[in-house]
């Protein structure tokens, strides 16, 4: 078999879009100035695929947000994107208590497939609205699948799933992996949805991290190597999330440390650590640590780097609990 | 464009008919046979049915509030059994006994409703812009006065407005949102004054008269399915009740004035369309009477229904299969 | 000492109100609907304070939520209320967004002293949108206190402290705790915010609720008394967190079980036990455990009262967690 | 209502160092010397120095984003020595270096800034309503076309005008968003077409012309203080660059046309500002020389201030303590 060719993480979101959209009718995509493309996901995809499909809204979020929720009601599979995925807030009626709870509160009735997705995440050192991760915001409610790709593999797959998928799925996807180069199938293929990956086998401690938090994960494994063994999880979805693939980790490892870059309160690390504490509770010989941003407003400039989750940060706490 | 014979019976059938269910509707929650609250449509049915009686297959609907959609839900043909059911938590009901207040008929392009009001101003965009890609559907997106406070109907006009879309913003003006006046929040004397910072064609109605309204929504209709965008209906209605069943009528902090509202209550929709009906002979008394009895029949075959329906108890688990298709 | 009168809790509230308005002149409140009133917390207000100070507005949220958030940068101190606390989402943006973060990353030169209010919670059997719980929605962002109050006399104190805080705090009440009636003072006192207390004594189990959620503890801890000893800790505020009055409790009984009426995931409950199994490791005898609203969007009709937590699954957990 | 020489000359200077602050930022973003990002404002400065020049001291000022706000602070009379550092990540940033691209002069009531286009359309409300009950102050609140699609202008212009409160709307209207256009965007030929729906005055002017905009702010300032409420002020302006700098400068999908934007460039408003300056005898070209050199020291003295300011570097402790008051 002829080696698999490498693409940036974000030409594998593209990817996904274009086969989706070349399979399925259905298919297009919602957002502001996608046409021009503002990150390269989008652009030169409206030559190929025109203007009734790749709509390019106002600058009105409810707006915007309404072409793809309304559109999903009437058989369209719409993809709408929020460009940075902070935006999200600005529609965050129709998307948290409306589209979350329409099917369930409507008698399961209907279903409403669509894609709902943005970039975030620390790195363009802007700070608080523009670097925040909003997927732990959509992951408190229930009705809308959420995840977040470490690898372009990944990026492909869960995108294809996440447009297949019947349901509202939130990709969001972070700023510092973009153009992270990995191997990539040319065909479509998916990348479940609600399904973890053991990422990297280990025996003395479980590192649970998405994102760009994968990379730092992988860097302090490097590290640590010969001295500290560490398994890597990464849970790609973090709605519904795959406890069970963590907690068969922590029943080898007995410890574990959670990387999530958000702020600390109300989690997927806490998350994780509150279900780990109560299913796997026999299971621990330590206390389970997260590493995230400290309960204060991301701050941009020189700050960013080291209030954000880090190496630095992720070794202390692995270390710590290895001790 | 004048209303043909058959046209007007059909609307003064669904007028009674709607009529009919709030009273049911009322008569239910003082029995406390309802589950939730329940906003009276007394006096103010005619918009809705005159909106929604000759909408085609394909269109899709957004009933107002206000007497829970009753009006164009009666004018679009929906399961009014199903409909009670959910209201009264019963394992029948359109939602599936789940949401106490809300509907559901997604086969009749009625897809649902939340308690967030100018809700439906999101979705309408999407609504919209889906009928224009099929060719063959308009949208009567219905809702108060109050409403058109939310953010979100500027955003929908524009897009409408940019992209031509076949909406028809139909507006119950009925100059109350809850305690407040449309005359303290909302600076012009028209909400459909809104319409011309679009340049969108705008009509201001009486709501009362459920022929003057059908016949303005078959016009706009006619426009929209002609490919020329959105028209913005208001229609003025009245409000003779307190906002929902339970809550004191004040217009601010005061009791209306029942003067006010005795002389609101002249202009009665049902009332107007007896007269005429009679005067342009399109229904004798005797026709009349025959129609206002299969409506009060309706009434108790819709309720039965209801109440024979067992209580919707589902498990945790049966509940949890119905998050994700 | 004469015996304290009694107030039902929405009253409690009004009085705060009052007393704070005729104390400080830049108090004021706004909302929809409040000059007539929906709940009694306001009714009447505007007889005493006229329309400058009890201002209604439109049914818009955002210009509502606005006049708040542009007035307390002007030196008034706004309390903003948004009828059914849900409806806070559709000003999502400038609360989570803007408001939170405003003061720190503006390099914390001002301060924003407002309340933003709202009722919430099961019990009306509307479901989903009106029932909905929203303080670990603003939970999750740093810069916004939110509190919660169990009985008449926290939530005059906690009113009272709210719009004393030179912070907006988010001051969210439960409707079925609404005419609850307990001793409340008559004279202005303050509930500080940030801080939990130990409601009832006991030593077998620590038992967290708050809101209505508190009276179904009461319940069961009344019902076990002679089999299980609970200590009841009210946390009175959500964020900050008061997470050393609950390790406090929890090294003494080595047991928790966490009441929270909120979806599971990235609540309160998880918040807590994600920082005791931190922390406080070594102190736990058994795993922690949530009773929450499962990861379901609440149905209202008849199945409001079993899907909510509930006195059953309360003392199922606690028994568990004991046996 | 003529400017008065004095006026003229106040504006003029304002022009040339706005001028020159862009071009700071823009050499300092291609060496590099920038945190984040920057948005040109290339040939569109006179609208924010015509806006803000003549405000009180009480008037609260939201600038528009362009340029990041540079226009209108030049006018304010803004540090911008600390406004500079705050964009270069120092210590004595305007924000403690936090934000990056924010400002904030609180005790100038320029209270600070969002990366959510059309943010301010919230706080406004506030701003206005507290300047009534003030009364002695009103709003300058700017923003481009792009942000009038959002809801919370429709939700700011209803309570603006049910209020009658002080605030201007000040509109600049560059005819683009990002790559789009207000042709496509905005289903009128003017922004301020949306002002009819609440009946509010509006008022199109030349955003080139410096003198044009200050008469127009002074004379909508002069009729919010007496109590009349608010004015829409849209001011027609361009865009010579792309968005920001390092986004490929598009229209839709396509390249903008180099020929039209060279036809765009002849309406400089420094050059148009000079001929008149002259040409009325307000200044003597020895006099704009003078005034230029004036500014490119301020430059000189701005950048110094900003480079010498040490990196802000705060513990988390220190951070943490900077969440709560
Ligand atoms: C977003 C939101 N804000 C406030 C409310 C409370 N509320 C329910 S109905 C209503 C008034 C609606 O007025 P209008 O749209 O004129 O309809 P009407 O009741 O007069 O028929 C209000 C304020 C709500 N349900 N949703
Ligand atoms: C809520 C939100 N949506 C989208 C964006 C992305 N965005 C940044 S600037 C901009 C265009 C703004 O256009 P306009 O208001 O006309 O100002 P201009 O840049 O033309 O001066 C957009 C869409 C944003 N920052 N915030
Ligand atoms: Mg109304
Ligand atoms: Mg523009």
């Amino acid at each position: 078999m002829s080696e698999v060719r490498e693409l940036p993480l974000v030409e594998a979101i593209k990817e996904a879009y274009q086969q989706e959209m070349e399979r399925d009718e259905s298919v297009f995509m919602v957002g502001q100035d996608i046409a021009g493309g503002i990150f390269p996901h989008t652009m030169g995809l409206v030559e190929q695929f025109g203007t009734d499909r790749i709509v390019d809204t106002p600058l009105a979020e409810v707006g915007m947000y309404g072409t793809a929720f309304g559109a999903a009601m009437e058989g369209f599979k719409p993809i709408v994107d929020f460009m940075f995925a902070g935006f999200f807030l600005n529609a965050a009626s129709p998307i948290l208590a409306q589209t979350a709870q329409f099917r369930f509160i409507h008698g399961s009735q209907m279903s409403l497939p669509m894609v709902i997705t943005g970039a975030c995440g620390s790195g363009m050192r802007l700070g608080n609205e523009h670097a925040m991760l909003v997927h732990n915001m959509i992951a408190q409610v229930p009705g809308i699948k959420v995840c977040m790709p470490s690898t372009p593999y990944d990026a492909k797959g869960l995108m294809i799933s996440a447009i297949r998928d019947p349901n509202p799925v939130a990709f969001i996807w972070h700023l510092g992996t973009m153009m992270d180069r990995g191997p990539v199938p040319e065909e479509a293929y998916e990348v479940p949805l609600g399904v973890a990956e053991v990422k990297r086998e280990g025996s003395d401690i479980t590192l649970v991290a998405n994102g760009i938090q994968y990379k730092n994960a992988v860097e302090v494994a490097d590290k640590l190597e010969g001295d500290i063994s560490v398994e890597i999880i990464d849970p790609r979805s973090v709605s519904p999330l795959d406890i069970d693939t963590i907690l068969k980790s922590v029943d080898k490892t007995g410890r574990l440390v959670i990387v999530d870059e958000s702020w600390d309160s109300r989690s997927t690390a806490s998350q994780i650590a509150a279900q780990v504490v109560d299913v796997g509770f026999d299971m621990l010989d330590a206390p389970i640590r997260r590493v995230c941003i400290p309960d204060i407003p991301l701050p941009g400039g020189h700050m960013e780097p080291y209030v954000a989750p880090n190496p630095d940060a992720i070794e202390a706490a692995v270390r710590d609990v290895c001790q | 464009m004048a209303l043909g014979k058959e046209q007007m019976k059909t609307l003064y059938r669904n007028l009674v008919r709607a009529d009919h269910f709030d009273k049911m509707m009322m008569n239910r929650i003082m029995q406390g046979k309802l589950i939730g609250f329940y906003h009276p449509g007394d006096g103010a049915m005619a918009a809705g049915v005159g909106a929604s009686t000759f909408l085609g297959e394909n269109d899709i609907l957004n009933p107002h509030h206000r007497a829970h959609g009753m009006a164009y839900m009666a004018g679009k043909g929906i399961d009014v059994g199903r409909y009670l059911a959910e209201h009264t938590g019963k394992a029948d009901g359109c939602c599936g006994g789940r949401s106490s207040f809300h509907w559901s008929f997604p086969e009749q392009k009625v897809y649902g409703a939340s308690g967030f009001i100018g809700w439906h101003f999101c979705p309408v965009v999407g609504w919209g812009w889906a009928s224009k890609r099929k060719g063959n559907q308009v949208v009567l997106m219905a809702s108060g006065d109050g409403s058109y406070g939310q953010g979100g109907a500027h955003e929908a006009m524009l897009s409408a407005m940019n992209w031509k879309l076949p909406i028809i913003f139909f507006c119950e003006n009925n100059g109350m949102a809850i305690h407040s006046t449309a005359d303290d929040m909302h600076p012009m004397p028209d909400i459909s004054s809104l319409a011309q910072g679009y340049g969108m064609p705008a009509v201001v109605i009486d709501g009362q008269d459920v022929f003057a309204v059908a016949e303005t929504v078959i016009a706009a209709r006619k426009h929209a399915l002609a490919g020329k965008g959105p028209t913005f209906v208001e229609a003025k209605t009245v409000r003779l009740r307190e906002h929902d069943v339970g809550t004191p009528d004040l217009a601010r902090a005061e009791p209306r004035d029942p003067e006010y509202l005795e002389e609101l209550k002249q202009r009665d929709p049902l009332v107007l369309a007896t007269k005429r009906v009679l005067a342009e002979k399109v229904l004798t008394q005797k026709q009349i009477d025959k129609i206002i009895k299969e409506a009060e029949e309706e009434v108790v075959v819709v309720e039965k229904f209801a109440d024979d329906s067992p209580i919707a108890l589902p498990s945790i688990e049966e509940l949890q299969a119905g998050v994700y298709a």
